[in-house]
C-alpha cells in the first residue's frame, strides 16, 4: 500500500473516503462506452484516481473534427481506432490500471457478453442507437449504468438502474424517454458543441462514478442533472425511486434514416444532382442493376470517396435494408454529404416497373 | 361588467412559464415559453396546448415534462407559480 | 481557414458562435498560471478549442502526489517542471497553438511583465499568496483574471476585473476576500480534493475564457459560483458590478508561518524530537551558530531529504525572515513534515543569552 | 401569561438557516446551522452571533456570507425566510 498511498493520498485524506474506500477503487472495473466527448474527461479521471480495470469501447477511428472537445487525441492520431489510442496514452498516465480495448461496434450479439465483465458500464455514447442498446442491456444485466449526454451548450448527467437493498432498481434512461425520434434530434455535428460542455458532462460521469464505488456523496441515482454552460444553471430533476419499465429482451430502437421513393427518384434523377450507389453483392449487380457506382455494403466504410460529396448520394439494395445501412454509414463519416435510401429497394421497383 | 369579467378571468386562467432545454429551444424559437392555462390544468391538458402550438414537439415522441424540478405524471396538476421545464432527449458525445 | 474549419466545425456550428468567434478565439493569448488540478484541465480544453497563443507558467515539479489529480502527467513525468511537461504534450494536441513556457515562480518582480503580454489570465494557483499577487497585478495592469479554486469537494469559479463599457471595472478577489489568514485554511495536501472536482473547475475555467474571447454567453463577471461535487448542488451569488477595491500597489499577503519561540525550543531541545537546521550562509555560520545541520536557504531545495520526517525541524536564521522561507518551502515540498521557524532568529537569541 | 410571552417570542426572535461552505461545515461541525436571531437583525450581528459561538471563524480574517444569493453588506437586514450562505476562501488548485 506505501506506493499507492504516495500516488493516492490527496484523496484518501478526504472525509469519508481513506484506503478503504481506494481499496474498492483499485478492485473495481468499469466499461466506457464511447471515447469521444464525454469519453476522454470520463476515461482521463478514473485513471488518475485508480479504478482497478478500464474497459474501452469504441470502433470508430480519429477525425480531425472531432479533435475540438476530444482532448486524448491530436492530429497525429487520426486514422486510428479510438479505444486503441486512448488505451495506449492512458497507461502512460497511470500503468497501475489495466486496460481492455473493445475496436468493435457494440451490437446486440455482444454487448452481454463486453458488460458482464464490468462493475459499471459509463454510456459516453453519441446516438440513440447505441444509448438504449446499452441501457436495455445494462437493465437485463443488472449493471449501473451512469449516462451522459451533450448538445450546444447543454448537457445531461444520471445513474440508472441501481438496485435497491430492498429489492427493485432505480429509474432507466426508458423512464426517461421511452423513445425517440432521432430524425427530429439533431447532433452534434448538425448543431454544435462547445468542447468545455463535453469536459464538465465528462468529469461529472467520472464523478458518479468515483462516488457510485466508494459509496461516498450523494449520487444522481433517481435523479437527472441538466446543466447550461452558457447560463451556468443547473438544476437536479427528480425522476423517481424506482423504475416503471419492464425492460427483458433487447428492443434495439430503429435509427431512422432519410430515404426517398421511386416516384421522385424517378423525378430527380433527370437532374444531375443525384448520384446512385448500389450497394449489393457482386452476384445481384451482375444479375439487374438501375445504373450507378458500385460499392458493396461491406466495402463501403473503405471506399468512401465514392460519396460525391456535391450530390445527394442514392444508396439502392434489394429491399431498402443494406441501403438503410449505407446511409447510417455514410452520414456518420460524412456528416456533411447527403445520403438518403432507395424506399423498398429494388424488389418495390421491378415490382411496378417489371 | 368589466370587474365581472376580470375576477372571472383571474379565476379560472393562470399563465405558466415553460422553460426550453434542448431542441425545445429552438421549437419553442425561445428560451421560455408564457403558456394561459385554464386553473389546475393537468400535465396532459399542458402538453395538448403546447403540441397543439407546436406540433414539432409531438414528433420528438418523447420528452420529459418536470414541474418544479420533478417528474410529472400526465394526471399531475399544474398550479400558478409553478416551474414548467421541458426537456427533451439529446444524443451526442 | 478550410484546414481550421476541419478542426473547428463542430463548435462554429454553434448558435452565436460562427467563423468570427474561431478567429476572435486564434487571435487570442491567454496565460494559465499554476499547472496543477485545475490547470491541466483548463488547458487541455484551450488547446483543443484552438486558442492562437497559450502561456504556461508553473516554476513546480510533477510530484507523484499529483497524479490522482493533474490528468497531463504520469510517473514519467515526476521531477520534471511541470510548464515543461505540458507544452510539449499539449503541443502534440493541438501543433498550431503557440505554447509559451514559464519555469519560474511569478513574483511580484516578474508578474507585470509576464502578464502583459496576454488578453486573459487564468489563476490556477493552489496558495493564497500568489492567488493575492496574480489578482493584484491583473487589477493593476487592467486584465481580465479568471478565478478557480478546490478544496475537498467544493470549487469555486469567477471571472474578475472586466471592464464596463461606461468605464470601471467588475469585482475581483479583494472584494469577496480582503485578506486571509491562510493557516487557518487547510490546503488540498491536508483535507485531500476528489480529482473530478478538480477537472468540473478547470473545465468551468476554460468555459469563462472561451465565452470571455468569443462574446457568447452569461458570464461569471461580478458573480462567484460555488459547486459541491458530493452533492451536485451549485449556486451563482451575485457580487456586484463594480469593484469596490482601489489596488494600486501589490500588496502580497504575508503567508503565515507556524514558529516557535525561544523558551519554548529551550524545553523542547531536551528531548530528542527536534531538529535544529540553519539556513544561514558560510560566513555567517563560521561566526556562530546553535548546532544542528547546516543547509543555506538557496540550497534548502536540492537537500530536503535533510528535512526529517520524524521530527519537529526548527529552521533558524538571523532574525527569522529566510528561515520562515524555508519553512514554506519544506512545507510545501513535504506537506507530511513538521516545519517551524525560530521566532526572531538568532538576534533575538543574542539579545537574551549574549 | 404563556400565551403572551409566546406571541412576545414569535414577534421578536426568528430562526435563521445557517448553510457553511469549505472550511465553515468543519468549524460549525455540520454543513448548516440554526441560529437564532431578533427579527430584522442585520449581517453585522448575524456575524457577531456566529463569531461568539464559533471563534475559529474571526480567525479566517475574511469570509463571504451571501443572503438570498448575494453578497452580504455588513448593514443589510436579514429576514425570516433568508437563505444564509458562509463561504470562506479556498485555496487549492
Amino acid at each position: 500500500m506505501t506506493n499507492d498511498w504516495a500516488r493516492y493520498h490527496c484523496q484518501i485524506a478526504l472525509p469519508g473516503f481513506g484506503e478503504a474506500a481506494q481499496q474498492r477503487l483499485q478492485q473495481a472495473s468499469v466499461l466506457i462506452v464511447g471515447m469521444g466527448g464525454l469519453g476522454c474527461p470520463t476515461a482521463l479521471y478514473l485513471t488518475s484516481a485508480g479504478v482497478g480495470t478500464i474497459g474501452i469501447a469504441d470502433f470508430d477511428t480519429v477525425s480531425e473534427g472531432n479533435l475540438h472537445r476530444q482532448v486524448l487525441y491530436g492530429p497525429d492520431d487520426t486514422g486510428s481506432n479510438k479505444a486503441a489510442v486512448a488505451c495506449r496514452k492512458l497507461r502512460q498516465q497511470n500503468p497501475a490500471v489495466e486496460f481492455v480495448p473493445y475496436e468493435q461496434r457494440l451490437t446486440a450479439a455482444n454487448v452481454f457478453d463486453i458488460i458482464a465483465k464490468y462493475d459499471v458500464v459509463v454510456d459516453c455514447t453519441d446516438n440513440f442507437e447505441t444509448r438504449y442498446l446499452l441501457n436495455d442491456a445494462a437493465v437485463i444485466s443488472g449493471k449501473p449504468l451512469v449516462y451522459g449526454a451533450i448538445y450546444q451548450f447543454e448537457g445531461q448527467v444520471a445513474l440508472w438502474n441501481v438496485a435497491h437493498q430492498s429489492g427493485g432498481r432505480t429509474p432507466n434512461y426508458r423512464d426517461l424517454y421511452p423513445k425517440v425520434n432521432a430524425a427530429q434530434i439533431p447532433n452534434c455535428t448538425q448543431g454544435g458543441v462547445i468542447p468545455t460542455l463535453a469536459g464538465i458532462i465528462g468529469c461529472l460521469q467520472a464523478n458518479e462514478v468515483l462516488k457510485y464505488i466508494t459509496q461516498t456523496g450523494e449520487s444522481l441515482a433517481g435523479k437527472l442533472l441538466v446543466f447550461d454552460a452558457q447560463t451556468l444553471q443547473s438544476r437536479v430533476v427528480k425522476i423517481g425511486t424506482l423504475t416503471k419499465t419492464n425492460i427483458t429482451t433487447l428492443l434495439v430502437a430503429a435509427e431512422e434514416v432519410p430515404d426517398i421513393d421511386q416516384t421522385e427518384l424517378k423525378k430527380r434523377i433527370q437532374g444531375d444532382d443525384v448520384q446512385l450507389i448500389d450497394v449489393r453483392t457482386e452476384e445481384e449487380r451482375l444479375a439487374h442493376h438501375i445504373g450507378g457506382k458500385h460499392v458493396p455494403l461491406s466495402e463501403l466504410e473503405n471506399n468512401l470517396h465514392e460519396v460525391d460529396p456535391n450530390k445527394t448520394n442514392v444508396f439502392y439494395c434489394a429491399s431498402g435494408k443494406r441501403s438503410a445501412e449505407a446511409v447510417k454509414i455514410a452520414s456518420r463519416a460524412l456528416p456533411d454529404s447527403k445520403a438518403v435510401s432507395l424506399k423498398g429497394g429494388l424488389n418495390e421497383w421491378l415490382d411496378e416497373n417489371g | 361588467m368589466f370587474l365581472y369579467l376580470l375576477s372571472h378571468y383571474l379565476k379560472f386562467f393562470m399563465t405558466i412559464t415553460v422553460l426550453a432545454f434542448g431542441v425545445a429551444k429552438d421549437i419553442f424559437n425561445a428560451p421560455s415559453i408564457q403558456l394561459e392555462l385554464v386553473n389546475d390544468a393537468t400535465v396532459m391538458s399542458l402538453k395538448y396546448t403546447l403540441e397543439q402550438q407546436y406540433p414539432r414537439l409531438k414528433q420528438l415522441s418523447s420528452y420529459l415534462i418536470a414541474v418544479n424540478n420533478e417528474y410529472a405524471l400526465p394526471e399531475d396538476y399544474i398550479h400558478q407559480r409553478d416551474e414548467v421545464a421541458i426537456i427533451p432527449p439529446v444524443s451526442g458525445g
